[in-house]
C-alpha cells in the first residue's frame, strides 16, 4: 500500500517556485509559473489540465529533460539530474517515440538493453509485457506496421519494462478504446502495488485520474499554474465497482468544479 | 525471391531502356557530327557507340585487367574513405567545439590537389602504394563525413530525450540512436563517394602506376587521336565502375537499412 | 636530420658499399619522367636483356605521368635516380634538393614548334599575333628563349597558352603553332592526318635556343655513398642504349611489353625509337662521348634558364653536373 | 555549448551513482541552451557583449589553433617529426613571401578560379537537383537519370578535361562544364534522398488534398529535401573548387589550378602553395557562405534549433 | 438538418465487401475482412472499436489512400479515387502531421493554399479558424513550439479550412481535455449544420460517438470486421444536456453491450 503523503517524510519528487519559460524568437512563452508540489515516496499522482497548460513542459521538468528557468526541483532529496543518472525514471511520452528500425520486441527492450539485462532475461521479460498490452502477437513487427493505439501500447511496455523508481506517464492511454483503457488501468495498479514506486500520471480523462491516484493536481492555462490539489480518499486496492460509487461521483463534481473555477 | 523479381521488372527494364535510348541518341549524333556538321576532330567529340564496342570487344582483355585493378584500388581508398568519413563526422557530431576546430581545416584540405598532396605524403609515409590508398581516401572522405554528419544531427528530438531519459551513456546514444538513424544520410554519402573513389584510384593511377584503368586512359590521350575508341573505352570502363559501385551501395543500403519510407511496403500501390 | 630516410639510405648504402663485392643485388629504383615509351627504351632494354643484373643490380623502372615531378621522387627518397629535362633539374637544384646530374642521355633537343602550313609560319617572326601552345611547368623555356631571339613579348606579340597533353588543340586549330617531341607529338600529328608537307616546322637547335633534355640525375646524398652503384648503372644503361640504336624493332618489341596492349601501337614507338635515336646519337657524334654532359650545352641550357628567370642566380655547373661517374662507367668496363 | 540536444550526456553520466552530484553551476550541454538563451534578457551575466564573445568563439578558436598550426608549421615541428624537406613543405614565411611577391596575379586567379567554380557549382547543383526532381516523380523512368548521374561520377577529371575542351574549347567554360559534371551527382542524390524520405503521413495529407505532382514537390517535398540540399551544397562548395582547380591543370593557361602546377613541376614550392593557401581561404569562404545561407532557410529543422 | 439514412438515395459513400490485407514481409495482416456499409450524403457516422481492429485502415480507404484488396469503395456513384482527385475530402489524421517549416496559421491555410484561395482571404480564414480552436495566440509558432493537444487542434483547423464535403477524422480529439472536447464537439456539430458536410468519425470514447453521430459502426478485432451499427435516434439539434438524458444512457449501455458480444 502506498504510503499517503505525509508533511514530515522527505518527499520524493518536491518542486519550489518552478518557473519556466520558453524561448521563441524575440519573444517567450511563459509555460509555467510558481509551481510547487510535494510528491511523496510510492504515491500515485495525476496532472489534470486542459491543453497547453503545462503538463507535458511539468514532466520533462521532472525528469530533467528541461531545466527550469527559476526555482529547484529536487528528486529523493537530490537534483533532478542525479535522479536521472541513477536511472529512477521511466517515462512514456505524449508521442510513441519507437525506433523505426528495431522490431516492436527490440523497441520494448530497448531500456533493459542500456541496464545490460542479459539477451534472454530481456527478450522473456519484452515478450511478457507486449502480452500485458495486448501486442505478443505483433511482437516482430516494425513500429510502422502497428496501429497508432498498438504503438502507443508499445510505448507503455518499453516503459514498464525497467521498473522503474519513478514513472512519468503522458496521456498514456488516449489513445485506446475504453476497455484496453480500462484493462491497462487495472494493470497498472496491480505493477504499481508490487514494485511500489512513485507515479506521475498526465491524462484528460477525470474518472481516468480518479480511479488511479492518490491525488490529483489540477493546473490552470495562461500562464500555466497549480489550481488545485484534490486528494482521492477511494480505498485501495481499487476495484472496478468503484467507478459506480457515490464518492466517486462526488469526486468527479469536485474537480470538475475546480476546473470551472480557473 | 518475389522481391527479386519485382526489383528486376521495376529497376531493370526501365534501365536497360534508358541505356538503348542513349546509346541510339549518341550513335546519332556522332554520326551528325561526323557527316552534317564537319566539325574537325568530330570522332574525338563525339565517337561512334559501334566503334567503342569494337574496340572495347578487342580489348576486352586489358580492359578487365586494368578495370579489376582500378576497381579493387578503388574498393580499398573507399573504404579507407568512407571510415575516415564517418569517424570524423561522429567526433564533430560529439561536439560543436570539435567541429568548429577542425572543420575549417578539413575544408581547407580538400583544397590540396593531389599534385601538391603527393609529395608532402610521399615525403611522409614513403611508400608509394600506401601513399596511393591514402589519396584515394582522402578523395572519398568529405561527401560521407558531410552527410554522415547531417544525418548525426538531424535525429528527432524526442527520441533523443528517450536516450537521455535512460541516462544512456554517449556511447550507447550513438550504438543505439544516432547511428542507425544516421544510415539513410550515410548511405547517401556513400553513394557519392563510391564512384568518386573510382575516380580517386584513376586519378591516383596518373602518379606512376604500373597498372589501372587510369593508366591506358592517359597513355590513348597522350598517343593520340587515333587512339580515341580506346580512350573512349577506358571512359566507359571507368563509368561501369561506378555504377557498379554505386549498385553494390544501393542494395547494402536496402539490405541494411530496410525501414526507410522508400523501402516500405504500403498497402495498394500509389 | 635524424632519422631522415636520406640517413636511412645512407646506411643501406653502407651495407651495399660492403655489398658490392658479394653477390647480393643491390636495388635502384630509376623515376622516368613519362609513361613507359621507346623514350626510355634503353632502361628497358638492359632490363630486359640482363645488363642490370649483370652489374649485380635490382633496377626498378617507375612511370611518370603529368602529375609526377622526378626530381621530387628523388629528393624524397622514393627513387635514387631520375630522369628530367636539364632546366627542370636547374630549378630543383636551386631550391636546395639535394640532386646532382650524373650523365645526358639525349645531346640534342627534341622539341619543335609545328604549324599547319594555313597558318603562314615560315619563320619564327610569324609567330606575332599567333596562338602558340606549350605545355609549360618546365617545358617552356626553349619556346620562350626563341621569342626573345625574335623580340617577340610573350604577353603582349602573340598569344602563348597551355597546351595539353593531348594534340587536339593543334588538330582542330585551336592553336595555330604547337609545340611537339620530334618522337611524339610530331608523329601523332602525322598520324592523325596531318601530312608532313603540310607542316612548318621550327627547329629548337637550328634557331640556336635549345636546351638539354633527357638527362640522369641522382639524390646526391645516395650518390656519395653509392658511386659504384651509379656506374654500374650507367653503364649498364648506356649498353641498353646502344642495343636499342642498333635494333629498334627489338628494343620496341621491349617497351610494348611494358604497354597494356592497345594503348599504343607498335608503329609509333618504332618511329619513336628512331626519332630518339638521332638524339642521342646526333649525326657526326662521337658514340664514346654518349651520356658525357657537354659543358658548353649545359652551360647554354643554364644561361637561358637564367634569362628567363628560371631560376634567379647563375647555375654552378660544378656542382650542378658530374661526368666522374660516366668517366667510372666508361674506365672500368 | 550552444548544443540543446544530450547527443552526448558528459562520460561520467550513468556510471556515478555514487559520485557525488554534479555542480549545479556546471550545466549540461543539453540544458544550456534553452537555458542561456531564455537567460539571456534576466540575467545580467548573459550580457550581448559576453554573448558575442562566446558565440564569436566559432570564430576565435579555430583561429587560434590555426596560429598554432602555424606556429608550429614555421619553426619546422612538423618537418622534424615527419621528416619532411622544406622542398615538400615549404614554410609559412616563404610562402608568405611569394604571395607579396605574386599578388597581383594571385588575386586576379583566385577571382577566375572562384568564377568558374562558382558558375560551375551552380550549373551543376541546379542539373541534380533537377535530376532528383525527375527521378522522384517519374520513380521507374526518372531513377534511371540517377544512376546515369552516378555514373559521370566515376568518370575522373583527367578523361573529363579533354573531351570538354574539345566541345567548348579551352576557356573558361570548358572548367565550367567539368565542375558542372563533378558536383551533379552529390545534388541529384542528395536531394533526392531528401524528396523521397517524407513523412509517409504528410504524403497522405497531399494526397487528400488532391495534390498535383507539382504541388507535392512545392509544398512538401521540396522543402523536405531542404536539408539534404544543403548538405550536397556544402559538398559542392569545395568540390567545385577543386574541379576548377584540377580542370584547370591541363589545358588552363590562367588560374590557380594552373600556377599551382606550374609552380610544382618547377619547383617552385612556396608559390604553388600560396595558390593552395588561396584556394583554401576561397573554399572555406564559399563553405560559410552556403552554410549562413542554410541556417537562415531551414531554421525549422530539429538539428537547428537553438 | 441532415437526411438519415434511407434505403433508397444514392449513398455517399459505399463500401461492398472489402477486404484489406497489408503486406508484410513473407506474411499478411489481414486488416479488414468483408467490411459493407452505407453511409449517406450529410450523414454523421462514427467508428467505433478496439485498437488496431482496423479504423484507421477503414478510412484510409475510404479516403483513397489505401487500395481494397478486393471490394469495392464508391464515393458518390464514382470511384474513391475520383472523389479525391475531386477534393471532397478533409483529413484530420491520427497524429497531426503538421509541416515542421510551416507557422501554424501557415498549416492551416495549407489546403486554402493549395486551392488558390486568395492569399488575404485564407489568411482571415485560417486566423478565424485557429480562434475557434482557441490557437490564436500561437498562430505565429512553429508546430513544435506547441503541446500536443495544441497540434492536434490545429490540424482539427486545417482540416475544417477547406470545408470539404467528406470529412474523415481519426480520434481528432484524444489529446484534448474533457473540456476543450466538449466545447469542440459542439463546434464540430454547428459547423457541420451548416456545411451540411458527410462526417465519418473515428473516436474511442462512446460518449462523444453518440452525441455526434447519426449512427455508430462498432468493429471488432482479428480480423477488422463491422459487428454493429447502432442508430443514434437523439434529435438536432443536440444540446450538452442530452449527454444526461436515460436515452443517452441507454445508447451507451447499449454499445457497450454489443462491444462486450464480440
Ligand atoms: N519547445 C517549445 N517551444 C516553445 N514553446 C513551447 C515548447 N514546448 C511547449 N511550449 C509551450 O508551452 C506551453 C505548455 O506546453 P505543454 O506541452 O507543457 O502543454 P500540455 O499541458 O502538455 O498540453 P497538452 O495536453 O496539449 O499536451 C504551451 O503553450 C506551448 O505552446
Ligand atoms: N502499414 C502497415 N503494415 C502492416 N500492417 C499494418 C499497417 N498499418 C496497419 N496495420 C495493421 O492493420 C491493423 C489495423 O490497423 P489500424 O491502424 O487500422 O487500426 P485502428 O483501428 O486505427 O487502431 P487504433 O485505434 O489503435 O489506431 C493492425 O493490426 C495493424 O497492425
Ligand atoms: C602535362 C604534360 N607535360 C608535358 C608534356 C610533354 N611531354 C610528355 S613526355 C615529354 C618528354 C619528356 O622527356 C614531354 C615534353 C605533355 N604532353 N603533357
Ligand atoms: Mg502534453
Ligand atoms: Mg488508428
Amino acid at each position: 500500500m502506498p504510503v499517503p503523503p505525509t508533511g514530515t517524510a522527505m518527499p520524493e519528487i518536491q518542486l519550489k517556485d518552478v518557473e519556466m519559460r520558453y524561448p521563441t524568437g524575440n519573444t517567450e512563452v511563459l509555460a509555467l509559473h510558481q509551481v510547487s508540489m510535494d510528491i511523496a515516496k510510492g504515491e500515485f499522482v495525476s496532472l489534470l489540465g486542459p491543453s497547453g497548460c503545462g503538463k507535458t513542459t511539468l514532466l520533462r521538468l521532472m525528469a530533467d529533460l528541461l531545466e527550469p528557468t527559476t526555482g529547484s526541483i529536487t528528486v529523493a532529496g537530490e537534483s533532478a539530474r542525479a535522479a536521472r543518472l541513477a536511472r529512477k525514471y521511466g517515462i512514456v511520452f505524449q508521442s510513441p517515440v519507437l525506433y523505426d528500425w528495431r522490431k516492436v520486441r527490440h523497441n520494448v527492450a530497448l531500456p533493459l538493453e542500456m541496464m545490460n539485462v542479459p539477451k534472454k532475461e530481456r527478450e522473456e521479460r519484452a515478450m511478457a509485457l507486449l502480452e500485458l498490452v495486448g501486442l505478443q502477437r505483433f511482437a516482430d513487427k516494425y513500429p510502422w506496421q502497428l496501429s497508432g493505439g498498438m504503438q502507443q501500447r508499445a510505448a507503455i511496455a518499453r516503459a514498464l519494462a525497467m521498473e522503474p523508481e519513478i514513472l512519468l506517464m503522458d496521456e498514456p492511454f488516449s489513445a485506446l478504446d475504453e476497455f484496453s483503457r480500462e484493462r491497462l488501468n487495472e494493470e497498472l495498479l496491480s505493477i504499481w502495488s508490487k514494485v511500489q514506486n512513485t507515479i506521475v500520471f498526465v491524462t484528460h480523462s477525470i474518472p481516468e485520474s480518479i480511479f488511479l491516484s492518490d491525488r490529483v493536481f489540477v493546473l490552470s492555462p495562461h500562464p500555466g499554474r497549480l489550481s488545485a490539489v484534490v486528494d482521492i480518499p477511494l480505498p485501495r486496492p481499487r476495484t472496478p465497482e468503484m467507478r459506480n460509487s457515490p464518492l466517486f461521483f462526488e469526486l468527479i463534481a469536485r474537480i470538475r468544479d475546480s476546473f470551472e473555477g480557473v | 525471391m518475389r522481391a527479386g523479381t519485382l526489383f528486376m521488372r521495376h529497376r531493370l527494364v526501365p534501365v536497360l531502356v534508358w541505356v538503348a535510348v542513349i546509346l541510339v541518341l549518341w550513335e546519332a549524333g556522332s554520326w551528325a557530327l561526323l557527316n552534317l556538321a564537319g566539325v574537325p576532330l568530330a570522332q574525338s567529340k563525339l565517337p561512334y557507340v559501334h566503334a567503342i564496342v569494337t574496340t572495347s570487344v578487342q580489348y576486352s582483355g586489358t580492359l578487365l585487367k586494368e578495370g579489376s585493378a582500378t576497381f579493387g584500388n578503388a574498393a580499398i581508398g573507399f573504404i579507407i574513405g568512407a571510415a575516415a568519413g564517418v569517424l570524423l563526422a561522429i567526433l564533430m557530431s560529439v561536439s560543436r567545439w570539435i567541429e568548429r576546430l577542425t572543420f575549417p581545416y578539413a575544408i581547407a584540405s580538400q583544397m590540396i590537389p593531389i599534385l601538391g598532396l603527393a609529395p608532402i605524403i610521399y615525403g611522409i609515409v614513403r611508400d608509394e602504394y600506401i601513399s596511393r590508398i591514402i589519396i584515394s581516401g582522402y578523395i572519398t572522405f568529405f561527401p560521407v563525413a558531410l552527410n554522415m554528419l547531417r544525418g548525426l544531427r538531424s535525429v528527432e528530438p524526442s527520441a533523443l530525450e528517450l536516450m537521455y531519459s535512460y541516462a544512456a551513456k554517449p556511447w550507447s546514444v550513438y550504438w543505439k540512436l544516432r547511428l542507425p538513424a544516421a544510415l539513410p544520410s550515410l548511405f547517401s554519402g556513400l553513394k557519392i563517394a563510391a564512384p568518386l573513389a573510382v575516380t580517386g584510384a584513376i586519378l591516383v593511377e596518373l602518379m606512376g602506376a604500373q597498372h589501372g584503368i587510369g593508366v591506358i586512359m592517359l597513355r590513348n590521350l597522350y598517343y593520340g587521336p587515333s587512339h580515341v575508341y580506346m580512350f573512349w573505352s577506358t571512359v566507359i570502363v571507368g563509368a561501369l565502375l561506378g555504377i557498379l559501385s554505386y549498385w553494390v551501395i544501393s542494395l547494402i543500403e536496402r539490405l541494411a537499412s530496410p525501414w526507410q519510407p522508400e523501402f516500405r511496403t504500403r498497402g495498394g500501390e500509389r | 636530420g635524424c632519422g631522415s630516410s636520406s640517413n636511412e639510405n645512407t646506411s643501406a648504402a653502407g651495407q651495399t658499399g660492403s655489398a658490392e663485392a658479394s653477390t647480393e643485388p643491390v636495388t635502384v629504383k630509376l623515376q622516368l619522367k613519362w609513361v613507359p615509351q621507346a623514350q626510355f627504351a634503353g632502361y628497358y632494354v638492359a632490363l630486359d636483356k640482363g645488363y642490370y643484373k649483370d652489374e649485380g643490380l635490382n633496377v626498378e623502372i617507375l612511370p611518370g605521368g603529368p602529375d609526377i615531378v622526378p626530381e621530387q621522387q628523388v629528393a624524397g627518397g622514393s627513387a635514387d635516380i631520375g630522369v628530367d629535362w636539364v632546366a627542370s633539374l636547374l630549378t630543383s637544384q636551386e631550391q636546395e634538393m639535394p640532386l646532382v646530374q650524373i650523365a645526358q642521355i639525349f645531346q640534342k633537343s627534341g622539341l619543335v614548334l609545328i604549324s599547319k602550313k594555313s597558318a603562314h609560319i615560315q619563320s619564327p617572326a610569324d609567330l606575332k599575333g599567333k596562338k602558340v601552345g606549350n605545355w609549360m611547368g618546365g617545358n617552356e623555356f626553349e619556346v620562350l628563349a626563341l621569342f626573345d631571339k625574335y623580340k617577340l613579348d610573350p604577353n603582349k606579340d602573340l598569344s602563348f597558352t597551355k597546351q595539353g597533353f593531348t594534340m587536339d588543340q593543334f588538330l582542330n586549330g585551336e592553336l595555330d603553332a604547337a609545340s611537339a617531341m620530334t618522337y611524339n607529338e610530331y608523329q601523332v600529328a602525322i598520324e592523325s592526318g596531318v601530312k608532313a608537307d603540310d607542316m612548318n616546322v621550327i627547329d629548337m637547335n637550328k634557331e640556336g635556343v635549345a636546351m638539354l633534355e633527357d638527362n640522369l640525375f641522382a639524390n646526391s646524398e645516395w650518390l656519395a655513398n653509392n658511386k659504384e652503384t651509379a656506374a654500374k648503372f650507367v653503364r649498364a644503361s648506356l649498353k641498353g642504349w646502344q642495343d636499342a640504336i642498333n635494333d629498334p624493332e627489338g628494343a620496341v618489341d621491349i617497351v610494348m611489353k611494358q604497354a597494356e596492349s592497345g594503348s599504343t601501337t607498335k608503329e609509333h614507338q618504332l618511329k619513336m625509337m628512331q626519332e630518339v635515336a638521332k638524339l642521342i646519337l646526333p649525326e657526326g657524334f662521337d658514340k664514346a662521348k654518349m651520356g658525357y654532359t657537354d659543358g658548353t650545352m649545359f652551360k647554354q641550357t643554364a644561361d637561358i634558364a637564367l634569362q628567363f628567370g628560371v631560376i634567379k642566380q647563375a647555375s654552378d655547373t660544378q656542382k650542378a653536373y658530374t661526368n666522374e661517374i660516366m668517366d667510372m662507367a666508361t674506365q672500368s668496363k | 555549448m550552444e548544443n540543446r540536444y544530450p547527443n552526448a550526456p558528459s562520460a561520467t553520466e550513468a556510471s556515478n551513482h555514487s559520485a557525488p552530484p554534479d555542480p549545479p553551476a556546471l550545466p549540461s550541454a543539453y540544458r544550456s541552451s534553452s537555458q542561456s538563451a531564455s537567460q539571456a534578457r534576466s540575467d545580467p551575466r548573459h550580457s550581448p557583449f559576453l554573448r558575442m564573445l562566446v558565440n564569436s568563439s566559432s570564430i576565435w578558436l579555430p583561429l587560434l589553433a590555426g596560429v598554432l598550426f602555424l606556429l608550429l608549421w614555421q619553426l619546422e615541428v612538423f618537418h622534424h617529426i615527419l621528416d619532411l624537406k622544406k622542398y615538400q613543405l615549404p614554410l609559412p614565411s616563404a610562402i608568405a613571401n611569394a604571395m607579396l611577391d605574386n599578388w597581383s596575379m594571385l588575386l586576379s586567379y583566385t577571382g577566375y578560379t572562384l568564377t568558374e567554380a562558382v558558375l560551375g557549382m551552380l550549373c551543376g547543383s541546379a542539373l541534380g537537383f533537377v535530376i532528383a526532381l525527375i527521378a522522384t516523380a517519374w520513380p521507374r523512368w526518372g531513377g534511371a537519370s540517377l544512376i546515369v548521374v552516378a555514373t559521370m561520377n566515376a568518370v575522373p577529371i583527367v578523361a573529363l578535361a579533354p573531351v570538354m575542351n574539345l566541345w567548348f574549347g579551352d576557356g573558361i567554360g570548358s572548367r565550367v562544364a567539368i565542375v558542372t559534371v563533378t558536383t551533379m551527382a552529390a545534388m541529384a542524390i542528395n536531394a533526392y534522398k531528401g524528396m523521397t524520405s517524407v513523412h509517409p503521413l504528410a504524403l497522405d495529407l497531399m494526397h487528400s488534398y488532391a495534390a498535383s505532382r507539382i504541388d507535392t514537390f512545392r509544398y512538401l517535398r521540396i522543402q523536405n529535401s531542404l536539408p539534404h540540399v544543403f548538405t550536397a551544397l556544402k559538398i559542392n562548395a569545395t568540390a567545385s573548387m577543386i574541379g576548377a582547380i584540377v580542370g584547370e591543370f591541363f589545358f588552363s593557361s590562367q588560374g590557380l589550378g594552373y600556377l599551382l602546377s606550374n609552380s610544382i613541376k618547377v619547383a617552385k614550392m612556396p608559390l604553388g602553395w600560396s595558390c593552395i593557401v588561396l584556394a583554401a581561404i576561397a573554399g572555406v569562404i564559399f563553405y560559410l557562405i552556403v552554410e549562413r545561407l542554410e541556417k537562415v532557410f531551414i531554421r525549422w529543422h530539429s538539428s537547428q534549433r537553438i
